[in-house]
């Protein structure tokens, strides 16, 4: 998966980068495609350039060697509600027909079955970037014809659709998984499987959400991890396996 | 000022408590004091509660909980807060939930002695709904609805900084998360320092300077007061001790024995640090990356 | 990029202009420009007009003055502007006018693509009176009446710094200003610094960089270009020059004069410093005074 | 008039500095009876210790050797509206008989008979200060009964009075003039002479301002400027006498 994430960024990307995977994926990034991506984490470091990988999203080494630091209130206000975002990343435990996110509660609100971390800066990130990365494994429990609790916005819902909702950023453009890719059709934001990874076949991922997903008419090929990304993340990148 | 003096004239019962600090500098010393002082019925609000509130909830010290992302990062959940919210275990805890640029945007407010602050957020998201204290505006030009929050006066805001003089004029490099907006927005301000410095250091660069003294009640002087936290420049976080965390605080059990060995168990920071080691220190201590100078005169 | 470039490239008549900078880090050399490259309807936004817009203004540049405090700062009128106002000379100026409070408030809703920012502030005063664009919102919680001022979005700005790596992230100490909101608030962002340095010097400091390089378009390395304002740790404020400008703009033709000499008079500002002579130079340069590097290690 | 103001100020006070007198003042009062003086100007300089008297209000020798430097958003939102600043100092081309002020036209706004600088940052100084001082010559031109236009608010006028508009701060408390000093009546804000200086004929004062001016039934005495107050302030605060 990070190495699909990573192939989704463009060089001179300005990226908002989570901990983990997103991590990962922006790094590698950096070391093939896309020498020019700017990371800039919520914790406010700007442009990190991190000798190890991070454990926590406000680690020291995403500071030292970076190109600036920034208040909180500025990232949030002048970089993320300021529009200067290309990419944010998001997780999330459930991802709905239409992306919505829940990383809130399993479960109602009041009495729930499992009590997640909540929003963090998931919701403005799914406000403001210009687009949004998902990274999550496909399952039928993660991918709900509609989340539990709608932490960030996805394409539309129950409120309505980004247009109606006056969202400024894109929204999820590209949900990354274990075995294809998801992304929102032009039509009417539903999530459609657009590729898969080689050996896996198509009808065998429909049954692994919980709505009928559709599947675009122009399935992309998606290349396996080269050897040169493969070692990279394995020998460079995450020498620890802390995430591989 | 020593901690036990700043602690016991400065947090009371019942009081809003901010200790903030997004992952750098969260003052693990002052919360470990209040817990010795066994304070009663505090609101707590951070961003990430963290471990530091972890403990404070477990220890008994909590009524309510004000967050925006309750975990442990990259290791997993806060067990000593679920077991308040989902057992009532040592004692209820109300949450109050809102999003990272929510809490901030409260603390701005607080900051600036506005009642509310607008923010282009939580449309097409659940939370308003779960949280009456997220509302809407009118633009008074384009007639948009905008979100808001309340300001967030915090009765007590903790800041841990690299430095201080003894007037409490602090410095801070690294990331300063929502420090100065936390202090502004306090009635009471205490600020913990890994060195108190002359004057004359904190002069020599006065655009390092993110709290002026004048808006400080007690400066106290606490060498690794943010540990596990970290001090850029002085001290590394400490992974290993958030990940093992986790097996500590599963079980209520453990973390009561923790709380007697770690807080109650000592009686000042000082002695948490000599009970930790040397071989502690000297593995998360600081190596040198010194900045270059920049020239002030005219 | 040389300045001739950047602003052939990135002004253009018509444009809302902000060249900001309070008292510090004023940046003449990008007006001086603009004024050699004949821009024209310009709407010139700053807190301060200061000798910078009577300069623009006088040459005709500008056909709307948004600011806050319009003087020459212990000295006395703007000449050249109140020419413009009162007598249509060398073409008619309108005002739209604020507190210092409110045109910062401006820009920060403008950096943070708000519509509006809120403030408590003109209760008593004229100011609302007079300015149709400053109303006021209903606090959805206290039910209070805040009042308010709409987004600035200049079409450019430009930042003077000190120092900037080739990307533009630019690094400023001593006054900060509102170079920060002006900046992020604009469409286009020319960042011009007394030096260039390398991309390791801005991150072995990155707690001074105020300017992200990625919102930036042109970098201009225009040593002294802040001249007659200041340059912390580069050259002194040029106080004689403010105070002989009394003299120099009293009439049209003396600020004329002055504007063909000083400005259309030289091709760039290495001209202008060359002919501001080794006199001037020598007793405006900055004497030393640097501060003490800090350890970004961990 | 600097002496007196400087005397105005307690030991600890926060202060708003202007340019010209009050900064005279304030380097006065640290040098004698307040030593722990915070100098705050609006420019950004926090607890400055100028070692030459500042033509402009962003002066470098402001920023060499304070305590900090805040940007301008910080300076009006956290220490102005903050409700941080003890006392702030203003001026203005016209007070009238409730410590209206006046820095913007003489005349009508369209058509003034003179265009003055503007609020700067007296508007919000007048609304948030706990209290303030105002430093300003006496005559019957600059003293109306009510101001040409209100630039930064008194204790009452034509929109109401400080409680009726909720305004935070104590406003003009002191009106220092080179004759002795105005203060607000506690009934009803109305400027009432409170002092006068050695030598002054308190009826002669009443002559000099627009409006009936009440004589303040304790009257208090004002001392002299002492000789190391006005060698302070003649050979060391201002050796190029530049405000005296």
């Amino acid at each position: 998966m990070a190495v699909r994430a990573a192939r989704e960024l463009s060089d001179g990307d300005v990226v908002f980068v989570g901990i983990g995977l997103p991590n990962l994926a922006c790094n590698l990034a950096r070391a093939t495609h896309a020498p020019n991506l700017v990371l800039i984490y919520e914790s406010g470091a700007v442009g990190a350039v991190p000798d190890r990988l991070p454990v926590s999203i406000g680690d020291p080494a995403l500071v030292t060697d970076s190109l600036g630091v920034a208040s909180m209130a500025d990232i949030f206000q002048f970089y993320l509600q300021g529009r200067r975002i290309d990419v944010g990343f998001l997780g999330g435990a459930q991802v709905d027909r239409y992306g919505n996110l829940n990383s809130t509660v399993i479960g109602p609100y009041s009495k729930p079955k499992v009590r997640l971390p909540g929003s963090g800066g998931a919701c403005e990130i799914a406000v403001h970037a210009a687009r949004v990365i998902v990274v999550a494994p496909l399952s039928p429990r993660s991918f709900p014809a509609e989340v539990d609790f709608y932490t960030s916005p996805g394409q539309a819902g129950k409120f309505g659709t980004r247009a109606t909702l006056s969202l400024p950023g894109g929204g999820p453009t590209r949900i990354v998984t274990d075995v294809g890719i998801l992304a929102p059709s032009v039509e009417d934001g539903e999530l459609e499987l657009v590729a898969v990874y080689p050996g896996i076949d198509p009808q065998a991922v429909v049954g692994k959400v919980g709505w009928p997903l559709r599947i675009s008419g122009t399935l992309e090929p998606v290349p396996p991890p080269s050897a040169e990304e493969l070692t990279l993340l394995r020998d460079v990148l995450d020498p620890e396996h802390l995430y591989l | 000022m020593d901690m036990r003096e700043a602690i016991s004239r400065f947090v009371r019962d019942g009081d809003t408590l901010v200790i903030e600090g997004f992952t750098h500098l969260i003052c693990f010393a002052a919360a470990h004091e209040i817990i010795r002082q066994q304070r009663r019925d505090l609101t707590l609000a951070r961003l990430t509660p963290d471990l530091i509130y972890d403990q404070l909830i477990a220890a008994g010290c909590a009524k309510k909980l004000i967050f925006s992302w309750a975990g442990n990062p990259g290791v997993g959940s806060l067990h000593g807060m679920r077991r308040a919210v989902e057992q009532g275990e040592p004692q209820p805890l109300a949450l109050e939930e809102y999003s990272h640029f929510g809490l901030v945007a409260r603390l701005s407010a607080g900051a600036a002695k506005l009642p509310f602050w607008p923010l282009r957020d939580y449309r097409g998201s659940d939370l308003p709904a779960v949280n009456p204290l997220i509302r809407s505006v009118e633009c008074p030009y384009t007639k948009e609805q905008l979100a808001t929050v309340p300001a967030l006066n915090p009765d007590v805001t903790v800041v841990h900084a690299q430095r201080a003089d003894s007037n409490g004029n602090a410095q801070i490099w690294g990331l300063y998360g929502v420090q100065k907006e936390a202090a502004f927005a306090a009635s009471r301000v205490i600020v913990v320092v890994e060195e108190i410095v002359p004057e004359p250091v904190i002069r020599a660069d006065p655009n390092r300077t993110l709290i002026p003294g004048f808006i400080v009640d007690a400066v106290v002087c606490e060498p690794w007061g943010a540990h596990p936290s970290y001090a850029q420049g002085y001290y590394d976080r400490d992974n290993a001790f958030y990940v093992g965390w986790d097996a500590v605080s599963r079980e209520a059990n453990g973390l009561e024995a923790w709380l007697n060995e770690w807080v109650y168990g000592v009686g000042s920071r000082a002695e948490y640090v000599e009970k930790l080691g040397e071989d502690v220190v000297a593995r998360l201590s600081a190596k040198p990356r010194i900045s270059e100078g920049v020239n002030y005169g005219f």
